[in-house]
Formats: structure tokens, C-alpha cells, sequence
């Protein structure tokens, strides 16, 4: 929890956003792109930190407000980078920008990924389409600290080679004897895929889950929870163990404009990661 | 020990009550102008009530029921700004409004206990200070007050007032019994002691008449215990969908409850594309696009569990998370909704009680 | 930074909108440093017919052939096409009656020559052409225009209000009229950004703007009858502005 | 020599018209003016509405004169059930009228037809070279809209003035207000009076011209009336308007045209201050001298003269409409109660334009039955035409370009209001 609020606090208003700038713009897939953000003021710069599974709310000057996950590990620090899809007035504003153009981030907010829990088992993180901005925080956070877990296994599903963010880098996982990364797309019209074809749940067959040491981490589309927590159940995990990334409409960030209550949750301090223990519990939140 | 006996007993002297004179009551409001703009209930319209900054004694309404917006806007004002921005200097927080201090006479428990509940939610993990500086130049001077046939702060708890207040005032005839709960209050009194007088046998006796009187005029009365479980088990009840027919999704209850502070933020910008500033203004959970996200998809797209979650908001997640309702029972969005749509008949209903 | 070219074109209406533009009497100087109008035949001579625009701000309903024609022109040559006004955009009080023949209006007025005119069923735009943004108000608030504009020259759509009136009458602690006054208000399924100037002035709202997205017009009704007020008034004032709304037709048909 | 000249659209006047011309043989063979401007017709889409809503619908006939469509309206409802209003409702009806003239000829003479004098081609340009001067104009246009926002509630379709009254009161601090600001544009119309006075106007459409307005109410200047008075000597009862109106549909135009006597006739700024002009005092008396308008200007261009005369006379008058409020104390007034009974009213004033006429009929339980609306801007139509004819006999032989602009200009001076003159009118509905 420490790491939340300290800096908000600094100036005492907590929705003071704090100036960075785009040092570099990464393509991703159509209509996603990673920005590599630096703050402004230098302390600001060394200081921030986070958790894996913790968002920021990113500010187009003039445009508004939104929050967005932090893709960057904490063991990488100094520049933030964000990977977003353009959809709304905010975020078709942040496209418009050039290079080197300032916008405001504060946080880091949310609960993230509790990683002391997390310590000391396999990991299983699956993701679906955007679900793997907030995961790869995670992903790389566990690789950098890689004698800290046990197995570790990534699931991702795709409907086409062309649409897996950050492709190139987790091609390039395959190949990594440490960990398991099993990559599948539905179709793909080129003929050039050589990894996994099919819904990400038939990745289950390639491996062996110990549901009693392992730590499932969601995190994509509606649809995609459907069925992969079915599949989780089926093999025994706890709901305790499975956990999952929600998201609802925010303004705050910090539990304050009403807009992610759930019930007597707010998605952005209690969650957005919650277990699934917690989530059915929650009217609404699992559809 | 004798220190700590000696201190107690200061605390309980400092925890004063006296008695101010009814025909003394303009004198003390008028001394009360050095603490801050004194603001009052005053008449709107020819049955509408508003807290609205005094400017001729006769026009305080002391016998008004509810005003139209609660006190909530001298904290949480209805557009707030917040930013000014550009792109060369960012945000920059504006403070300057929040320094300015108000003393509001006349608001009743319901609404006194209305701010201890917003006090909880602007305060907590990340604490909103445009809020609680607001909060720190607002003196509050509470009144008692006779029910109507929609209060219930009584079922909510939220009919007496143990603190929250700098001064409380209870009406026992000619005379109000003053309660001082804190030292600005206490300097509020000192500043014109003549005025007040010591309490004697016969005022207490009136005072505790006057109380058990209070508490046999409402005529409303809900269960609170059980409520939360009941409302569980009827998450699924058709009511929610009948109230959702009748819902006009038109905001008037959350505009006007004193606890709602529920808010939308927005960016606007000046004429030449960089200068602007960001606001926030308050939102409500019944409108459409309220949990609507980017891409379209809408986490409560039907009215009737918007209406639901109102209701479940108020009176269930806010206990679970601070265990009691955040309603105080003040009764105005009953007065307010056009559909007629009542909180009490809901809860009725939802218990099954016959109507 | 290039400026924008902007149109500001007028089919059949009060001009309205026009004046309300013309009333930002504080802001026009600035405007005009920050736009290239090109196309305002009601403020100057020597209108560029033909070039392309960035922006073009249309005020009216259409109600004769001529206007379709024109307004068909002007999106082939409009990037962004923003309906203002409540003509513009509901069909406003020329739609009122479209259920009567236009020749019989024709007629009565002109007579047998009547029959040489032209006209159609008064409606919005969006029923001829695709409309990019919708700025209503008969007429429309210049506060809510000057932050449009400020918006779409910063690239950004502007933010209007999907709430009803009531908010910002309740927000600005007016005296209800219809709960308190019992009169004909049409506040609940209006759309806001007038401040809920008429409850401040003590009347009730007419429904200048049109209906909020989601207007409970059968609730609203409901309402309205329990007060005494004949279905004929109710359906009068839901007529007057915006009887070409789905929304109000779906509830003029089940009567 | 040119066959015939089209302005297809006239620019900076309300609403679409345009002018044509045809020539034949060095001859002038038809002159008119097309208003194809959309047909709303008001009127038959009001028939059998209660008649509180009458005012706010036919306000929007044209926005720049709503106000006065407003009062008109409200009279007429008033004359029809015979309610009564109260002296300080009368005051704040013509303060409000008055901030709609202001408002109308300060947006006239400075956006419309001072860029034509100087040889521009609007507002818009005539900024960028005489910013100060465009800015004086704006200030008195504001000028104009403050009054009408704080009385009328709103600059356009005002929503406050309600038959009987008004919804809300402006208050005093209101009032000292608007006070301030009138006092700063009374320097700023004088100094509009001495840019006027150096302006060189043309005679070309100078011909004989019948004049109509309203006969003042008062022994002063004023916009209401309930005598028509023409220039022909003619004084008729405001009942008997039609005697006037005589309108007739032409096919050329979606509004009709309104002839006395079978004669056109003008209506408007210039027509008052022909008719009522000796009754005006104070700085607007001295600006029709300074300007040099007496009564027998028969040229058409001195009507922007006149709406400057007029626009000095709106704001004393505003300001002396204040001062009486001010002296008096506003009196918390409900608005008068109706009783709705079957019958017919007429009410008359004077728009920025001229003579604007609302006559309707109700049954017995309010409903309307009848309604008949004539606006200015119709009135004049035919003595556009007979101006524009008269000029283009004089400039036959100027370039298609300059005739084109002379004509547009008188068509402008007549600050033809086109939306306005395109609802329709008379209506015998069973
Ligand atoms: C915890 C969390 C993490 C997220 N991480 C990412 C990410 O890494 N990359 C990414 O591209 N998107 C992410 N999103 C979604 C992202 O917030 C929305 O796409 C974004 O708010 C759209 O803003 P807009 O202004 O472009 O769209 P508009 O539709 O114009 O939205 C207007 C406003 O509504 C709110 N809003 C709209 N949609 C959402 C939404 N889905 N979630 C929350 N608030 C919303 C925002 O305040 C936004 O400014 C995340 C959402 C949450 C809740
Ligand atoms: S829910 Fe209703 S009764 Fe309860 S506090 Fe809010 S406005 Fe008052
Ligand atoms: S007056 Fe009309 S707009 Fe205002 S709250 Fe009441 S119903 Fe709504
Ligand atoms: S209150 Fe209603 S009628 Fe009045 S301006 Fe607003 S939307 Fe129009």
C-alpha cells in the first residue's frame, strides 16, 4: 500500500496531475500505441514506482482525464510507458500529439497485483487483447525478479498475429527456457504463424497447473473471462487464487467521483485487481 | 490523576450549554458576520426554502422544513473548478475561492450528520483538501427542527447530532438552549457573552419535553437492522424494474440529497486551443451515461438498475463500507422527484410491508 | 497553425443561431483571429460558394426542396457538418404538424396560387445528411457554441450535456415547477445546457431543446395527467420543438 | 447594357432573398424581389393551441425581432380577454423593446450597411482595418442584448415577459446596472451620430414614398400605438389594419405584399421619425438635426440615418424607463390573472422595422381559432421593388457589378428581415 499515494500527497492535492514528457512513441497494433513517458521535474522521475496492475490517470491537456495502466515493470524505472488504444475524445487527443509533447500523469493508483502473495508460486498470467497492458508490468516484473517465483506461464490469445501487442517482444519469450509463453491466434490469413491456433483456453492442454501453488492473473475482454475462468474452476483453483483486473468508468482515480462503485467497491482503490472470490460477491460485477 | 480530573472536568465545562434569549437571536447572528458571510434559510419561491447569504434579519425563515439544495454545495459546490492549465505550466490547483469563510445558521441534524457522512468519503485513503478547506472556513451553526410527513432522519439515525457542529440551537419557548461544540463555536459565544444566560432546572425540563415530543411526530419509521440482508436477498426483485418504469433519469434526487457527491470532470478550453481550465461538476448515478465506457459498452444501461443502485448504494454498500446508510433521511428526494418515486415506499416495498 | 475554414450556412429557420453567433459580441474579434470564415451570407458579401470547409455550422430545418439541395452541397463540401439549433436538429417548430398535408397549409395561406410553391414536411438534417455533432437550443446558448468552437480548435469533439434540465435547475436550487407549481414542465426529458433559464425565470420549460437521449416520455405523461393537465396540452408542448423525435413520436403513436 | 441582373442571394440581411431584374431594350421591365426563404407556416400550425402558447411559438418567426414578436403577441391575448397589465409591466415591455432596438440597429447599422458606406465587405473585414470602430458596434449590440437577457431573460426568444406580466422581477441592483452601461453607450451612439453625419449617401433610389407608422401613444416618441398613421395624411384605427395591409400573394415570393390605396409604402425607422420625429427631445432631437433628416427625405439610404436617430432615442429611453422604475421601487408583481373568454384581439407596435401586427381569435375556452401576423418586412416588400426599380432606370448604365451592389444596398437599407416576412398570414379556419 505504501507506494500509492505518496506522491499525490506531496503537494496535497490529489488531483494534481504532474507534467511528462513523450520521449518516444512505439507502434503497436493498429490503434495501439506505447508511449514512453518521463516526468518533468526530476524527482518526480526517480521517484515514481509502482505495482504491476496499477494504472494512472493520464491528462491531455484541454482534453480531459483518463486512467490508464502502467505496462512498464517497476524494476525498469525512470520512464513510464503506456500502451493505449485510441477510442475517445482523451485518447484520440493523445494520438494527435507530437513527440515530446506534455501531458499530465498522476498516481500511481489502484490496489495492483498483490505481489507479496504472489512470491513463492507459479504464476499463470492470461491475456486477451488490451488485458496484457497492465499484465506485462507483471510479466517483466516477475522475469527481472525471476529466482522470486516458481514456474511461470503466459497465455495469450489473439485473433490474428497482427493483433498481439507487443508482439515482438513476447515472440521472443518463446524461446526463453525460464518460463512458458504459449501464444494463440485464431486465424491468420498470411500463413506465417507458427505458434499455438485456437481460444486461449485450448492452451490449457499444454500445461500442468498445480492449483494449490499457483496464481492465476487475468485480464482481457468480458468473453475471454467467461470462459477461462470456467476453465480454472474446473481444475480446482480457488477463487482465492484467481485474480483479475475489472474495469469501470473513472474520473478520480482515488475513490471519490462515484463513477466505479460497485456495490460498496471502488474498482479504482479496491481494485481494479480483485480476486474472483471478491468479484462474485459484488453485485454487477461479473456479467 | 488529579490533572487528568481537572482537565476533565475544563472539557466538560468547555462543552458548554447556555441559553440565548429568543429576542436576542438578531444580535447574535449579526455578531456572528466576523466569523465569516453569514448565510441563513431564507424563502424561494412561495413553499421552497434556500441557505443563501443574509442580508435582512426578517427574512430568515427559523420554522423552514428543508431547503431545496442541501448544504453540501458551500463544500462540494455544484461546478467546482479546480485547474487552470496550459501546455507550457500543466495544472495549476486554484485556491483562492476555498480560503473564503461562511457561517451557515440554522441547518438541522439531518444535515449536520449529511456532512459527517461526506467527511468520511473526502477523507480516507487520499484526502481531498479543496474539500476539507472549504470544510475548515464553514462554521456551522445547527437548529432543531419539527418533522414533516417526509422526514425519517429519525429511522436513519440522523435525528440528533452529538457533534459536527460549532453551536447547536434548541428551541424551549422563548428562549434556545446552546450547545458549543467547539472552540470557534466557543469564541462565537464569548464574543457577545451578555447575551447568553446560564441554564436553569425548569429549561432542562423543557428541553427534555420538547425532545420526547420531537420523537412522536414522526410519521415515518423503518426498520434499519435487517435492511442490508433484505436488500441482498431482494437484488432481483421486480420492484427494481417497476421503479424503473416510473424513473425519469432527470437527477433531481442526487442533485439534492445531502449526501450524494457523486462528480464528473471535464477539461475546458479557451478560444485559443491551449489555455483553460478543468472542472469537476457533480454527476449522477441515474444518468445513462454514467457507467458508460469508451467503445460503448454500458455497465448499468437500464434505468431500472440504475434505480437500483441508488437505492443500494445508500442504504447497503454504504454500510457494508462504514457501517450505516449514507442516507440521513432528510426527505428531499422525496420532495424533489417528479414520479413521486419515495424511498420509504421502496424500502416498504421492498420489505413487503403493505401499502 | 492553419486556420480552420468555417461556413455558416442558414436553411429555413428564425436565423436564430445566426444572431446568437453574431451576439458573442465579447468573443467575435477573437473568433474571427482564430477561424477563416468563408461562408456567412447573413454577416458578409462575397461568399465563397464552392471551397472546401473544415467546419460547417448549419441553422434550419429543411422544408423545401431547395433546402435539401443546399444542405447536400454543403456536406460534400464539409469535413464536419454541426447541426445548430433545434431546427437543425429536431426539426424544430416548422415539424410541429407534419401529419397535415403541406398542400393544405399551402392553400390556406396563398390560396390557389399556393399550388406553385414547393415545400415538404419540415425536418433535422440528420434525416438527409450524416450530422457529425448536434447543437441544440432555439436558440442555441452562446456559451455552449463559444466552448464548441474552443473544443473542435483544439481537435476535440465538444462535451455537451446528456442530462436533463432539471439538473441544472435543481444544481442552480430553482423552485421546481412542475412538482412544486404544478405546471406543464417538460424539464425531465429535456436535454440541459440552458441552465434551466426558464424555471429560473419561474416558467416552466417548453422543451426549447429537445429530448434527452433516453427521455421516459410515457413517465413524463403519466405525471403530467395526474396533475389535470388534458393529454391534448401535453401533447401540444411535446409538439412544439421536437415532434419529430423518435422518442416523442414512439409516445404520439400509442395515443 | 446587360438583359437582366440576378443577385441570387442577398448577404447580410436575414434569411434568403434575392433580386431580379429584367431588361429589355435599354427598358426596365420587371423588377422583383424573390424571398425563398422556406414557407414555416406559423400560422395554421397553431390553430387550436391554448393561448399561453402562442407568444413563445410565434417569437420564433424571426430572431432579431422576437421581443417585439413577444409583446406583440401578449397584447393581442390581453386585448382578446380583456387582462389588464400594471404600469411597471408597461415600463419593462418598452424597456425590453428598446433593448431589441438597440440591439437591431446596432447590429444593422454596423455590421450591415456602415461596412457598405466605407466601401467593405462586412464586419468581418471592416475589423480588420477599423477594429475600434467595429468594437464600438459591439459594445452597442451588447448593449442591446443586456437589456433584453436581463429583462426579456434571454437576447433571443425572450422567455420572461409572460402574458400579464413577468415571470421575474429584475432587481434593483439590476437595474443600476444597466444604468452604468446604458450611460457609457448613450457617448458611444452620439459618437455613432457623428460617423453617420460624415458618411456620404447616395440619391440615386430617391423617389416619392408613402411613409406608415404607428401614431405615438404618447404626447413623446414611442413604439406603440393605436392609430395608423400615414404619410398620405390617412389616420386609421390599429383594429383596421388589413385597410392597410392589403396584402396580395405574388408568385415571384413566398411572402406577400402589402399595398394602401394600391400604393406601396414604407414602414420602419425612417417612416417614424418622418411621421413622429417632431416628438422627439433631447440628444435624439438634436441627432435627426444633425444628421439633416426632416420630413420630406424621400430616400430610402436615410433609413440607416434614422435607425441612428433611433438608436440614440432607445437608450434614453431606456434610461429614462430605469429611472422611473428606480423612483418608484420595483413592486413584487404576479403576473394578472387571465379569464379566458371567446373573442378576438388585435395589438400593434413598432419593431425595428415598422409596423408589426398580431390580431388573433379564441373560442371560449382559450383555443386558438384564428390568426393573422404582418410583419414589417412584408409591408415594405413592394416599396423594395418600386426602389429598386427607380434605381436601376437611374444606373442602367453601370457596370453589371456596381448596379448589382447599388441594389443590394437598398434592398439592405431597408434591413429587410426575410425570415420574418415569410410565415404565413390569414387564416379562415372553421
Ligand atoms: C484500471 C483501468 C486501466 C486501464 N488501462 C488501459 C490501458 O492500459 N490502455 C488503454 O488503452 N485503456 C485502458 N483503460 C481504458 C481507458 O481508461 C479508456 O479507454 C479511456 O478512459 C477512454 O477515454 P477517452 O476519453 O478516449 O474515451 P471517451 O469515451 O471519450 O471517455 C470519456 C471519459 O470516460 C471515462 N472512461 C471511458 N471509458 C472508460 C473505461 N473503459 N475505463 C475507465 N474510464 C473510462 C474516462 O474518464 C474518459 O476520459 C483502462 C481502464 C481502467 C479502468
Ligand atoms: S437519499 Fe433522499 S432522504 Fe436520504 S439523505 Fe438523500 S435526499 Fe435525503
Ligand atoms: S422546474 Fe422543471 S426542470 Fe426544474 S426540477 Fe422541476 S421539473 Fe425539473
Ligand atoms: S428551460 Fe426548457 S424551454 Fe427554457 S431554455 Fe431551457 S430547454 Fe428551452
Amino acid at each position: 500500500m505504501s507506494t500509492r499515494s505518496t506522491l499525490a500527497k506531496v503537494k496535497n492535492d490529489i488531483y494534481q496531475p504532474y507534467l511528462a514528457r513523450i520521449v518516444k512513441v512505439l507502434p503497436q497494433i493498429q490503434d495501439h500505441l506505447l508511449f514512453q513517458l518521463k516526468f518533468e521535474d526530476p524527482r518526480m522521475a526517480s521517484n515514481f514506482t509502482h505495482r504491476p496492475g496499477q494504472f494512472v490517470e493520464l491528462s491531455v491537456i484541454g482534453s480531459g482525464e483518463a486512467p490508464v495502466s502502467i505496462s512498464s515493470s517497476p524494476t525498469r524505472p525512470g520512464i513510464v510507458e503506456l500502451c493505449v488504444r485510441k477510442t475517445g475524445r482523451v485518447t484520440n487527443a493523445l494520438f494527435r500529439l507530437p513527440l515530446n509533447a506534455l501531458v499530465g500523469v498522476r498516481g500511481p493508483y489502484g490496489n495492483g497485483f498483490p505481489i507479496d502473495k504472489l512470491e513463492d508460486n507459479n504464476l499463470l498470467i492470461i491475456a486477451g487483447g488490451l488485458g496484457m497492458a497492465p499484465l506485462r508490468s507483471l510479466l517483466w516484473y516477475a522475469l527481472d525478479n525471476r529466482t522470486k517465483f516458481k514456474d511461470i506461464i503466459l497465455m495469450l490469445g489473439a485473433k490474428t498475429p497482427g493483433e498481439i501487442l507487443f508482439k515482438y517482444e513476447l515472440l521472443k519469450l518463446i524461446d526463453r527456457p525460464d518460463m512458458k509463453c504459449l501464444l494463440t491466434v485464431d486465424k491468420d490469413e498470411e500463413g506465417i504463424w507458427k505458434a499455438h491456433f485456437g481460444v486461449v483456453t485450448k492452451l490449457f492442454d499444454y500445461v500442468e497447473l498445480d492449483p494449490a501453488t499457483t496464481y492465476a492473473a487475468l485480464c482481457g475482454p468480458p468473453i475471454m473471462y467467461k470462459f477461462v475462468l470456467k476453465e480454472l474452476l474446473k481444475r480446482n483453483f480457488s477463487k482465492d487464487r484467481i485474480l483479475m483486473s475489472l474495469e469501470r468508468k473513472m474520473k478520480c482515480g482515488v475513490g471519490k467521483c462515484g463513477h466505479c462503485s460497485i456495490g460498496y467497491k471502488y474498482t479504482c482503490i479496491d481494485g481494479p485487481i480483485f480476486t474472483y472470490w471478491d468479484a462474485i460477491n459484488l453485485p454487477e460485477m461479473v456479467e | 490523576m488529579l490533572f487528568y480530573q481537572n482537565l476533565r472536568r475544563d472539557l466538560v465545562k468547555t462543552m458548554q450549554i447556555l441559553k440565548l434569549d429568543k429576542k436576542n437571536l438578531n444580535e447574535f447572528i449579526f455578531s456572528l458576520n466576523d466569523f465569516g458571510e453569514v448565510h441563513a434559510p431564507v424563502k424561494k419561491g412561495d413553499k421552497q426554502f434556500v441557505f443563501s447569504k443574509l442580508t435582512d434579519f426578517s427574512k430568515i425563515k427559523l420554522e423552514y422544513t428543508r431547503t431545496i439544495l442541501p448544504p453540501k454545495k458551500y463544500f462540494h459546490p455544484p461546478t467546482d473548478t479546480l485547474f487552470k492549465f496550459s501546455q507550457e505550466e500543466g495544472y495549476q490547483s486554484l485556491t483562492e475561492e476555498l480560503r473564503k469563510k461562511y457561517v451557515i445558521f440554522g441547518l438541522h441534524p439531518c444535515d449536520i450528520y449529511a456532512i459527517k457522512i461526506l467527511d468520511l468519503i473526502f477523507a480516507g485513503e487520499f484526502v481531498d483538501d479543496r474539500y476539507f478547506i472549504r470544510r475548515k472556513n464553514v462554521a456551522i451553526i445547527g437548529l432543531d427542527c419539527i418533522p414533516d410527513d417526509k422526514c425519517f432522519c429519525r429511522s436513519m439515525r440522523a435525528d440528533f447530532v452529538e457533534d459536527g457542529f460549532d453551536l447547536f440551537l434548541s428551541d424551549i419557548g422563548n428562549s434556545y438552549l446552546v450547545r458549543v461544540g467547539t472552540g470557534r463555536g466557543d469564541d462565537m459565544v464569548r464574543k457577545t457573552q451578555d447575551l447568553f444566560k446560564e441554564v436553569n432546572k425548569k429549561d432542562i425540563t423543557e428541553y427534555k419535553r420538547r425532545s420526547d415530543e420531537k420523537k412522536n411526530l414522526f410519521k415515518v419509521d423503518i426498520e434499519l437492522s435487517d435492511l442490508p440482508e433484505i436488500m441482498d436477498l431482494e437484488y432481483e426483485s421486480k420492484v427494481w424494474e417497476e421503479i424503473g418504469k416510473e424513473c425519469l433519469s432527470c437527477g433531481s434526487c442526487s442533485m439534492v440529497c445531502p449526501t450524494c457527491y457523486c462528480y464528473d470532470v471535464f477539461d475546458e478550453i479557451n478560444l485559443d486551443a491551449n489555455h483553460g481550465v478543468r472542472k469537476r461538476q457533480w454527476d449522477s448515478c441515474l444518468f445513462k451515461d454514467y457507467a458508460l465506457v469508451a467503445g460503448g459498452h454500458n455497465f448499468r444501461a437500464e434505468r431500472s438498475l440504475r434505480v437500483k443502485n441508488r437505492f443500494f448504494h445508500k442504504q447497503r454498500g454504504f454500510v457494508a463500507q462504514y457501517g450505516r446508510p449514507s442516507c440521513v433521511g432528510c426527505g428531499r428526494c422525496i420532495e424533489a422527484c417528479p414520479a413521486k418515486i419515495d424511498i420509504i415506499e421502496v424500502i416498504n416495498r421492498i420489505r413487503g410491508a403493505k401499502l | 497553425m492553419v486556420k480552420p475554414k468555417i461556413g455558416i450556412f442558414g436553411l429555413t429557420g428564425c436565423a436564430g443561431e445566426q444572431i446568437m453567433i453574431l451576439n458573442c459580441e465579447d468573443q467575435l474579434i477573437d473568433i474571427l483571429g482564430a477561424i477563416d470564415i468563408r461562408y456567412f451570407p447573413t454577416a458578409m458579401t462575397k461568399n465563397d460558394e464552392e471551397c472546401e470547409l473544415d467546419i460547417a455550422f448549419v441553422e434550419g430545418a429543411v422544408v423545401q426542396p431547395k433546402d435539401e439541395e443546399l444542405l447536400k452541397k454543403i456536406r460534400q463540401r464539409s469535413k464536419l457538418l454541426i447541426a445548430i439549433g433545434t431546427c437543425a436538429v429536431w426539426g424544430g417548430l416548422p415539424a410541429m404538424r407534419n401529419d397535415v398535408p403541406r398542400e393544405e397549409f399551402l392553400e390556406k395561406v396563398y390560396g390557389t396560387k399556393g399550388k406553385s410553391f414547393k415545400s415538404i414536411p419540415a425536418q433535422p438534417l440528420k434525416n438527409f445528411v450524416k450530422v457529425d455533432l448536434s447543437i441544440s437550443g432555439c436558440p442555441i446558448e452562446k456559451e455552449q457554441f463559444l466552448k464548441a468552437v474552443a473544443s473542435l480548435l483544439h481537435g476535440d469533439l465538444p462535451l455537451l450535456p446528456s442530462y436533463a434540465v432539471c439538473t441544472e435547475c435543481k444544481m442552480n436550487e430553482y423552485v421546481c415547477m412542475l412538482v412544486g407549481e404544478n405546471k406543464l414542465c417538460l424539464g425531465p426529458i429535456t436535454i440541459a445546457g440552458c441552465g434551466a433559464r426558464c424555471p429560473g425565470y419561474n416558467i416552466p420549460c417548453h422543451g426549447c431543446r429537445g429530448p434527452v437521449d433516453e427521455a421516459n416520455v410515457a413517465s413524463e405523461v403519466k405525471i403530467l395527467k395526474e396533475k389535470g393537465f388534458t393529454l391534448r396540452d401535453i401533447e401540444n408542448r411535446l409538439r412544439s420543438f421536437a415532434a419529430q423525435a423518435e422518442i416523442l413520436q414512439e409516445q404520439f403513436k400509442k395515443e | 447594357m446587360h438583359n437582366s441582373v440576378v443577385i441570387d442571394h442577398l448577404c447580410r440581411v436575414e434569411g434568403h432573398g434575392g433580386i431580379t431584374v429584367n431588361i429589355k431594350d435599354g427598358r426596365v421591365e420587371q423588377v422583383n424581389v424573390d424571398i425563398f426563404e422556406g414557407s414555416r407556416f406559423f400560422e395554421p400550425l397553431i390553430i387550436g393551441r391554448h393561448y399561453d402558447e402562442i407568444p413563445p411559438i410565434l417569437s420564433r418567426i424571426c430572431a432579431i425581432c422576437s421581443a417585439v414578436h413577444t409583446i406583440t403577441s401578449l397584447m393581442a391575448i390581453e386585448d382578446a380577454f380583456g387582462v389588464k397589465i400594471t404600469p411597471q409591466t408597461t415600463l419593462l415591455r418598452d424597456l425590453l423593446i428598446q433593448g431589441g432596438n438597440i440591439e437591431s440597429h446596432a447590429l444593422h447599422l454596423f455590421c450591415l450597411a456602415v461596412p457598405d458606406y466605407l466601401g467593405y465587405t462586412g464586419a468581418i473585414s471592416l475589423a480588420a482595418d477599423q477594429p475600434e470602430l467595429v468594437k464600438m458596434g459591439l459594445d452597442l449590440k451588447k448593449l442591446g442584448n443586456t437589456i433584453q437577457e436581463a429583462i426579456g431573460g434571454r437576447a433571443v426568444h425572450p422567455v420572461n415577459a409572460v402574458i400579464g406580466g413577468f415571470g421575474r422581477l429584475p432587481d434593483k441592483e439590476m437595474l443600476f446596472d444597466l444604468k452604468e452601461q446604458l450611460k457609457k453607450g448613450l457617448q458611444q451612439a452620439s459618437a455613432t451620430i457623428d460617423l453617420m453625419a460624415t458618411l456620404k449617401i447616395p440619391n440615386f433610389p430617391e423617389s416619392p414614398t408613402v411613409y406608415a407608422a404607428l401614431e405615438s401613444i404618447d404626447v413623446k416618441f414611442n413604439f406603440f400605438g393605436d392609430r395608423i398613421i400615414l404619410s398620405t395624411g390617412d389616420s386609421i384605427d390599429i383594429s383596421k389594419y388589413k385597410e392597410v395591409c392589403n396584402e396580395k400573394v405574388v408568385l415571384h415570393s413566398h411572402a406577400k405584399h402589402s399595398q394602401f390605396k394600391n400604393k406601396p409604402f414604407m414602414v420602419g425607422s425612417l417612416a417614424r421619425i418622418m411621421l413622429n420625429g417632431h416628438r422627439l427631445t433631447g440628444e435624439a432631437k438634436k441627432a435627426m438635426k444633425k444628421l439633416g433628416l426632416n420630413s420630406s427625405s424621400q430616400n430610402v439610404l436615410y433609413n440607416n440615418l434614422a435607425q441612428a436617430v433611433e438608436l440614440v432615442y432607445a437608450i434614453e429611453r431606456s434610461l429614462e424607463i430605469i429611472e422611473q422604475l428606480l423612483k418608484h421601487g420595483i413592486k413584487d408583481e404576479r403576473p394578472t390573472e387571465v379569464k379566458v373568454k371567446a373573442g378576438k384581439g388585435t395589438a400593434a407596435c413598432e419593431a425595428p422595422r415598422g409596423m408589426l401586427f398580431h390580431s388573433y381569435a379564441f373560442d371560449n375556452k382559450g383555443n386558438l381559432t384564428n390568426a393573422d401576423v404582418i410583419t414589417p418586412t412584408a409591408q415594405n416588400l413592394a416599396n423594395m421593388e418600386k426602389d429598386l426599380r427607380v434605381s436601376v432606370e437611374r444606373l442602367i448604365n453601370e457596370s453589371k457589378e456596381s448596379l448589382s451592389d447599388k441594389l443590394e444596398m437598398v434592398a439592405r437599407a431597408y434591413d429587410p428581415c426575410i425570415s420574418c416576412s415569410v410565415h404565413l398570414v390569414e387564416l379562415n379556419s372553421k
